[in-house]
C-alpha cells in the first residue's frame, strides 16, 4: 500500500474485515487523484465504518453517529475547495442517519459517500441493520429479522440522485475506480459498498458476495436511464450488479450561494461597516 | 409622559401592521417605545393583540393600564376594555355592534368605510386606524404618510396616505386630543427593533457567515432576517430538514473555521442536545440561540417562559464547559450576540443565547448600535513552524491552538470519541482524564471572562429582587415603583448565567432578603444560585401562565410576600 | 476469605466466557461473587479485562490487589503484573514468550497444547484455563464439567469437559493450591447476575409489555434480554430506526395502557429528550434506562461513569415531574425496577432508571429474587357512569383518572401543546396556570414516596461520605476500611435521586464534614444537594477516567483529605 | 355534514383552507364503515394538519412534530383492535418525521397516513416544505427554492410500500373513497393528499390543482405493477395523477408477534410466577 494518506496507526477492526479493503480502495482512489492529505476532509459517524478517517493523513470530522451528511454538507459549503467524503455504515447512515440521506440527496452537495455495508451492525455487536437480509438470525432478531430491508439504491434513485453506485469490497479494483468516479463527479455520489463482516455476518460473507456480484460495465448497462436505473437497483439475490447504476448532472447545492462565487467563506472579510451601516439605517 | 396604546384583534387583521406603523411613527419623533406582542398559535382568526408603551424615557416592560384600546374584533373590548383607565379611549369602527358597556371612553368612527370610499378597500382600514390613533394622540399625519409610502412602495402607499389623511381629519373632529407632552430632545435618529432581530444584527457584525436552522417559533424569524441579507453580507443560509441536521451543519460550518450559529426553540433545542456534546467533546465553536416559550412539549407555541435555564445548562450526556447568556434587553441582544461568538472562539466552547419570546417579538427604540464598539476576535492560528499539528495540544489554559482544515501540512483531526492531542481515538484513563481536565479547566477563566450582574436601587436595601434575562424590563419597572413608595428594595439582574459564581452576591446589602423572579414555576435560577454559592432565596416571585411580567405584577406580589410574609410560588 | 482473579485479554479470545464459567461455579459452590469488566470499543484485539472478586461475604466492588492473574496475551502481563500480590499466581501458556519480569509468581502451563492434543481445537484453551484456575484454588473439576455440559450441549460440552479434566489434573500436579476457606453454608442457590440482566428481569416481573430501543452500548443487552423473551412472556420489542423513534414508540405504547419502556445511552438520551417533555406534558407514564458511559458525545463507549445525573433531572424543555432512581446494587436493580413502573404509573410520569456501564455489566451473586415482594399497582381507572371522560380531570392530587383508549363512550385524548382537562388545545393564561399547577403539584407526593438514602456506619461520624448508584458498593468497602483504621466515617448513599429533599440530611451526625463521592469531574450531586437543601459539601471525591471506584480509591483520596485538608475535584 | 366523528369544536384553521375538505372527506371515510369513534385512533405530530383530531369525537395521541409514525406503530402493536390513522403534514412525515416514513414502510404496520400535502410550512407561516416546488418564494426562500423536491410516492414504492396514492381536496368524493381504501387495506398505507394552504402557497392554488389533476381509475391505470407505479409516480406538472398508484399485500407488522395472536396487549395478564421462576433458575 503506498503511503500519501495513510498513517502506520494499527486499526481497531477485526482480522479479515472487508474494511479493511476499502480503505485499500480508497487509497488507491486518493492516489490516482493529484490531490494531497491537507486538501481532503474525511467526515464519518459512528460505527466500524466511521473509523476509517483514524487510519489516513487527512482531515477528519469524526462526529456523531448518523450525523456525518450535515456536517459534511456544511464542511463543503463553507469551504468548497477542500474533497469532502464521508466514510458511514448501513446503520450510520441508513438508520440513525436516515433523513439527513434524504435531504442531502436533494440538496445534492458535491461530497461523496461511502457506505460500508455489512447489514449489520458491527460495533455494537451484531444487531440487524437496515439493509439485514430477510431472516438473518442475530442475538437481538433471534427469530430472524422480518422488517422488509432498506434498498439504498432505489431510494437514491427515487429521489433523483446525482450518482449512485454499489461496490464491493472483495473487488478492490473495480471499488476503487467507482470510488475515483464517484470522487470526480461533481454533485452528490452515493456508493453503497457490499462489506462482508466476519464477525457478526455469517450469511453474507465474501463467498456469499462473490458469488453473486458482477460488473455492470461488462453488461452494456447504460446508467443515464433513470426507470432502468430503478429496475436496475432493484436486483438483489442471485445476482447482484455492482458499478455506476445511475449518473445525472443536476445542481450542485454550493452553486446556490453568491457567497461562494468568489472564495471560500472562510477567506472573507467581515462585514464592512458600510453595509452593517446601511443596515441599520432600515432600522430607523 | 407614559401612555399604552393597545391594539387588538384576529390573526390576519393586520394588528402589527398597525403596531409597527405606530411604534416607527413615534420612534422617528424621538419618543420611547415599547411594544409587545400576544398571538395564538394559529394564521387567522383567534385574539391577538399589539401593545405600544409610548413614554418620555426608556420603558422596558409593557405597562399594567391601557390609554388607548383599539379593538379590531368585538372580541377585543370583551377581552380588555377592564385594562382601559377612566381617562382613556376605546376606539372602535363604527360598524362594530354597539358593546353592552359602551361608555365615555368609547369613540366609533366609520375607519372601514372611509377605507372603502377612499382607497376602494377594507385593506386600508389600518391605515384609517392608525391616522386615526395619532390624530387623537396630537400627532400630525405627515410622517406618516412617509412612512406608508415606505414600506408599501409608491402605488399602495399613495392610496393608504390619502385613506390616513382623511381618518386624521375625521378624528380630530371627532374628539380634543389627549394631551402628550412633546419629545424629549433626540440627538440622532434611534433603532426601532425587536430582540430577535437584534440577535441577528449581532450575528452580522460578528463576522456569521453560516446559519442553519429548522423553523420553529419563536425563533424562525432569525435564519429569515439572516437569510434576506445572505447574498449582500456573504452567508450560507439553509433551511434544515430537522434540528439535529441544524446544529450539525453549524458544527460542521465551524469546524471549517467560519462563525456559524443555528437558532430553535426549546424542542428543537432538545433534539440539538447530542450535538452540544458533539460541540463540547470537539470543542468547536457554535453559537445556539434558544428562544424560550412555555413547555413542555410543544406547550404554547407563541407565548412565553423561562423554562429552559438549567435545561440548556445541563443539557447533553457527560460534562464539558459551556457559556449561557441571555440579554436582558433588547439593546444588550445586539452587543451580547457579538460576545457570544467572541466568547466562543476564544474558549473553542459552544455558546448558548438564551432568548424569549417576549424578548424576541417585542420591538423598542434603542440608541443606534454603535459599530465602533464591536470588536471580532478570532483566536485562529496558523500551524506552529517545525513540529506536527496536534488539533488538542495541551496548553497552561486548555487551549489549543485552532486552524482551519485545508492548512498545508496540517491535518485537522476532530473526534467525538475520547481523544489524544492528535485527535484519535484512546482508551486509556491517563490520557481520558487529562482530556477531561484540559476540557472543565477552562472553567475557571471562563467564568471570570463573564459580566458580573447589573446592579440599580437601594445600596443599603431590605430585600434584593433578583432576576436574569428578559424579565429585566418589568424588573426595573417595578423596583422603580417600590422604591417611589418608599421600599428599600435593590434589583439584580443577569445576563450572563453559566458558569455561575458567587459575585452575584457581591456587596449584598447587610441583612438583606433575596427575591427571585423568574417566568418559571419551580425557580430555576434560584436553584442555581443555591447550587453554586448556597445562599437559597427567601422568596419567589414566578409567572408561567405564558405572559411576560409587567411592573405591576411584581410590585402586588412583592406586597403580598412583604405584608403577609408570603409563599414560594405564589 | 476475599480472593481476586483477573482474566485479562483481547476481545475474541474468550476472556468473558472464562469468567462467566468461574463465576458461576463460585457461585453454585456458596461463595458471593462480584465481577467486573474492562473492555475497549472493539470487537477483535484490545487490551480487556474480567475481575472476579469471590468471597465470604457479599462483596460489592472489585477489590484493588490481584491474587491469581490469568493474561491470554503477553499485553496483560506488561499492564497488570503490577496489581498481583506477592502471594499470588500469574497462569500463563506454556506458548507465550518468557516475561522479562518472569519471578516465582508465574506458573507456565501447556494450556493451548492440551487444547489441541485433547479437544483438536484451540478453542478449548478457555476451559482448560478456567479448569486449572479451579485447580490452583483447590476447587474441583466436576462441577465444571456439569457447567461446560449446560453452556455448550452434549457434543461440544464432553470436548469441554475432558479438556477441562486434564488441564485440572495437570495443573494439580504443577503447584500446590492457594488455601482457600470452605464456602460459607447457602440456604438455598443464588442467582449470579449482571445489572442489566436483573433490570431487564425487573421489568419482566413489572409485567412490561413493550420495549423499544436503538442499539447503544452499554444498554443493548437490555433490548437483547427481552427480545429473547418476548414470545414466552407476550411481549412486544421492537428495534427501532433511532432513538427518537424508541422513546415516542415506547410512549405510543404506554398510552394505549400497557407498560412500555426503552433503554439507551447518553448519546441515544439525549435523542430522548424531547419525547420525555412529551411523556411530561401528556402525563404518560414510560420507563426509560439511562445507561452511562463516559460523554460527552461518544466519549469511551465502553466504560464507566456517573456524569448524566444533573442532565437527566433538567432534560427537556420547560418544567414537569419526572422520577430519577439510580440502583445501587444489582439487585436493587431488580426490585428498583418493578418500583419504577409502579411510580410511573401512579403518578402519570416519566421514570427514568439511571445506571451505568459498571453495575449494568458487572456480575454478582444475589439472593434469589423474592416474587412475593413484587406488587404490580396499575393505577388504571375504567370511565365514572354518567359524565363524559375528561383525560386530565382536575383533581385534588392533580392524578386524572386514566383509561384505556378503545373504551366505549371515551375519548381519550393526549395532547403535546397546552390542553383544557379534556385534553383539547387551550391558549388563555387561567388553564395553562392551572395545568401547571396540576402537572408540578403532584411533586410532593412523589417526594415523599421516595425513599430516604442508606446510611450506615458511625452514627457519630467524623466524616460523613455520600454517593449515590453504584458507587455504593466501593463506598461501602471503602467506609469499612476506614473504620477499621479507627475513623469515624459514616456512608451515605442514596438511590432516589429525584426529586431531592432534606431527608438526605437527616440524623446527621452533629458537626460532620460533608464528602461526596461521585464517578464525574464537577460534583454533580454536590450541587444538587446544595441547590435543594442549601448544604455544601466540604470536599468531593471524584473518579472520571471511565474506570469504576474501588474501595482503595476512594480509602486513599479521604487520607489525603483529612491529612492535606485537601482540594475539591482531586 | 354528519356527527358521528365530529365535534362542534371550531377549527384554528384560515378559512378556505383545504384542510376542511380533507377533514370532510375523513368524516365521510369513517361514516362509511362500522367503526365508533372509540375504536379509531388518530394520531398526529405538530402543524395545521396535525389539528384536525382535535375536531373529531375520536381518540387521538396528539404528539410530537415529526414522531406520529412511531407512536402510531406501536399503539397498533400494542392494541391492533384500534384503528389508527396518522393525519400529518408535508413538514411533518417528510422533514422532521423523515426517517421514521422509511423505516414505518419497512415495517408495515396496519396504519394509515394521510399527509396534508400543502407544499409549505402553515403553522409556521410560510417556509418551504420537503415537497415545495423548485422556484417557489417565500419569506425565508427569498430567492426562490432550490432544492429538487421529495418525491413521497416514488420514494414510498422505492421501499415497497404496501399501499401509495394520492388525493386532492378540492375533489373531496374522490379523496373519501380512496381514504375509505387507504383504511380498508391492511398494511401500511399513505396518502398524500394536494391540499392548497390559502395563505401561504400562493403557487399552488385550488385552481392550480384542479388545472392539473385527473383520476387514475379512469385512465385504465393497474396499481398492482412496481415499476409502472414508479414511472407514474415521477410524473408532475402538467398532469398530476391522483388515485391509488401502487398496492400490494406485504407481511404486516403486528403478525410477526406472537404475543398479539391471542387479543391486544393490555388484555393481557401479568406473567405467570412460575414464567418467572423458571427464568430465575437459568440464572443459578
Ligand atoms: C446516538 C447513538 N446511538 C447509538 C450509538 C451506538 N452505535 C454506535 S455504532 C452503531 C451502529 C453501527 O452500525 P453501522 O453504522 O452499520 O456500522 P458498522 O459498525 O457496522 O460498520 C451504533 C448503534 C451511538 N454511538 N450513538
Ligand atoms: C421539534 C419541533 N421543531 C419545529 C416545530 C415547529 N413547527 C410546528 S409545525 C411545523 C411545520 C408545519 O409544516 P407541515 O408539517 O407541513 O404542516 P402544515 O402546518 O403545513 O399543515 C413546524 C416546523 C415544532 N413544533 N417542533
Ligand atoms: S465487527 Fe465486523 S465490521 Fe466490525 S471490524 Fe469486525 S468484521 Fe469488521
Ligand atoms: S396557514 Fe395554510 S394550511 Fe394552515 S390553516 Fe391557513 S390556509 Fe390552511
Ligand atoms: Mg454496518
Ligand atoms: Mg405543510
Amino acid at each position: 500500500m503506498t503511503e500519501r494518506f495513510m498513517t502506520a496507526r494499527q486499526t481497531a477492526w477485526c482480522p479479515g474485515c472487508g474494511n479493511f479493503s476499502i480503505l485499500r480502495a480508497l487509497q488507491q482512489a486518493l492516489e490516482s487523484t493529484d490531490l494531497q492529505p491537507h486538501q481532503v476532509l474525511l467526515v464519518s459517524g459512528i460505527g466500524q465504518a466511521a473509523k476509517l478517517p483514524q487510519y489516513t493523513n487527512c482531515n477528519y470530522f469524526n462526529g456523531l453517529h448518523g450525523r456525518a451528511l450535515p456536517a459534511a454538507t456544511a464542511a463543503k459549503a463553507c469551504n468548497h475547495e477542500l474533497t469532502v467524503i464521508v466514510t458511514t455504515g448501513d446503520g450510520d447512515c441508513y438508520g440513525e442517519g436516515g433523513n439527513h440521506l434524504l435531504h442531502a440527496i436533494r440538496r445534492n452537495p458535491d461530497i461523496t459517500v461511502f457506505v460500508h455495508d455489512n447489514q449489520i451492525y458491527g460495533l455494537t455487536k451484531g444487531q440487524a441493520s437496515p439493509t439485514s437480509d430477510l431472516g438473518m438470525r442475530t442475538k437481538l432478531q433471534a427469530g430472524g429479522v422480518y422488517n422488509e430491508p432498506l434498498n439504498p439504491l432505489a431510494l437514491a434513485v427515487a429521489l433523483d440522485v446525482s450518482f449512485a453506485a454499489r461496490g464491493f469490497a472483495g473487488d478492490v479494483e473495480h471499488l476503487a475506480e467507482i470510488m475515483r468516479q464517484a470522487i470526480a463527479h461533481r454533485g452528490f455520489s452515493l456508493v453503497d459498498i457490499l462489506q462482508p463482516c466476519v464477525s457478526f455476518n455469517k450469511v453474507n460473507t465474501f463467498d456469499w458476495y462473490r458469488r453473486r456480484v458482477y460488473r455492470l460495465e461488462e453488461t452494456g448497462y447504460d446508467p443515464a436511464d433513470r426507470m432502468a436505473a430503478f429496475q436496475k437497483s432493484l436486483e438483489w439475490g442471485e445476482r447482484i450488479p455492482t458499478g455506476v447504476i445511475f449518473r445525472q448532472e443536476r445542481p450542485v447545492f454550493e452553486d446556490h450561494f453568491a457567497a461562494l462565487r468568489q472564495a471560500p467563506l472562510v477567506a472573507r472579510q467581515l462585514p464592512a461597516a458600510a453595509e452593517l451601516d446601511a443596515l441599520l439605517d432600515s432600522f430607523c | 409622559m407614559d401612555l399604552t396604546i393597545k391594539i387588538t384583534g384576529e390573526a390576519g387583521q393586520g394588528l402589527q401592521s398597525i403596531g409597527q406603523l405606530l411604534g416607527k411613527y413615534f420612534a422617528r419623533r424621538g419618543y420611547y417605545v415599547f411594544a409587545n406582542q400576544d398571538n395564538e398559535s394559529r394564521i387567522r382568526g383567534g385574539h391577538n393583540f399589539f401593545q405600544l408603551r409610548v413614554a418620555g424615557a426608556p420603558a422596558g416592560a409593557a405597562a399594567d393600564a391601557v390609554d388607548m384600546l383599539v379593538p379590531l374584533d368585538r372580541a377585543g373590548v370583551d377581552l380588555h376594555l377592564d385594562e382601559v383607565t377612566p381617562g382613556g379611549v376605546v376606539l372602535v369602527d363604527s360598524a362594530m355592534d354597539a358593546h353592552p358597556r359602551r361608555d365615555a371612553r368609547f369613540l366609533a368612527l366609520p375607519l372601514m368605510q372611509l377605507a372603502m370610499e377612499q382607497g376602494g378597500n377594507k385593506i386600508y382600514a389600518n391605515a384609517a386606524a392608525t391616522a386615526a390613533v395619532l390624530a387623537l394622540l396630537g400627532q400630525t399625519v405627515e410622517p406618516l404618510e412617509e412612512l406608508l409610502q415606505e414600506t408599501f412602495g409608491p402605488e399602495a402607499g399613495r392610496i393608504n396616505a390619502r385613506v390616513a389623511a382623511a381618518a386624521h381629519a375625521l378624528a380630530r373632529q371627532s374628539r380634543p386630543a389627549l394631551s402628550v407632552d412633546p419629545p424629549p430632545p433626540m440627538p440622532a435618529p434611534r433603532l426601532f427593533i425587536n430582540g430577535h432581530e437584534a440577535v441577528a444584527l449581532g450575528a452580522l457584525a460578528a463576522g456569521c457567515k453560516f446559519m442553519a436552522a429548522y423553523p420553529m417559533s419563536p425563533s424562525t424569524p432569525m435564519i429569515t432576517f439572516l437569510s434576506g441579507q445572505a447574498e449582500k453580507f456573504g452567508l450560507v443560509v439553509e433551511q434544515a430538514e430537522d434540528e439535529i441536521a441544524a446544529v450539525n451543519m453549524a458544527i460542521g460550518a465551524a469546524y471549517t473555521g467560519v462563525r456559524a450559529m443555528t437558532a430553535t426553540s426549546g424542542g428543537g433545542f432538545s433534539l440539538m442536545v447530542e450535538a452540544l456534546g458533539l460541540a463540547g467533546m470537539t470543542e468547536t465553536p457554535v453559537v445556539a440561540v434558544n428562544a424560550q416559550r412555555p413547555g413542555p412539549a410543544t406547550g404554547l407555541p407563541t407565548r412565553t417562559e423561562q423554562g429552559d435555564l438549567e435545561f440548556v445548562i445541563h443539557a447533553a450526556q457527560g460534562e464539558f464547559p459551556r457559556f449561557v447568556l441571555a440579554p436582558r434587553t433588547i439593546e444588550e441582544a445586539f452587543y451580547l450576540t457579538v460576545r457570544a461568538f467572541n466568547l466562543a472562539e476564544r474558549f473553542q466552547v459552544p455558546v448558548i443565547i438564551l432568548t424569549d419570546q417576549h424578548l424576541g417579538e417585542s420591538y423598542t427604540t434603542v440608541e443606534r448600535f454603535d459599530l465602533s464598539r464591536v470588536t471580532v476576535e478570532r483566536h485562529l492560528s496558523s500551524i506552529p513552524a517545525g513540529g506536527t499539528y496536534r488539533r488538542y495540544r495541551y496548553t497552561p489554559d486548555g487551549i489549543s491552538p485552532r486552524v482551519v482544515p485545508g492548512t498545508p501540512g496540517a491535518a485537522v483531526t476532530l473526534d467525538s470519541d475520547e481523544h489524544g492531542e492528535d485527535g484519535r481515538i484512546i482508551e486509556d484513563a491517563a490520557t481520558r482524564r487529562r482530556m477531561v481536565e484540559k476540557r472543565l479547566g477552562k472553567q475557571p477563566a471562563m467564568t471570570a471572562a463573564l459580566q458580573p450582574p447589573e446592579i440599580a436601587g437601594d445600596p443599603g436595601a431590605r430585600w434584593v429582587l433578583l432576576g436574569w434575562g428578559s424579565t429585566r424590563g418589568a424588573l426595573a419597572g417595578a423596583c422603580a415603583i417600590l422604591q417611589r413608595r418608599g421600599e428599600r428594595v435593590q434589583m439584580r439582574c443577569l445576563c450572563d448565567l453559566w458558569p455561575l459564581d458567587g459575585r452575584v452576591l457581591a456587596d449584598w446589602p447587610a441583612g438583606a432578603g433575596l427575591i427571585v423572579v423568574e417566568g418559571n414555576y419551580t425557580g430555576q435560577l434560584a436553584r442555581l444560585l443555591a447550587a453554586q454559592t448556597g445562599r437559597r432565596a427567601e422568596h419567589l416571585i414566578n409567572r408561567y401562565d405564558g405572559r411576560p411580567f409587567t411592573p405591576g405584577y411584581i410590585v402586588e406580589r412583592f406586597e403580598k410576600i412583604t405584608r403577609e410574609g408570603g409563599a414560594a410560588n405564589d
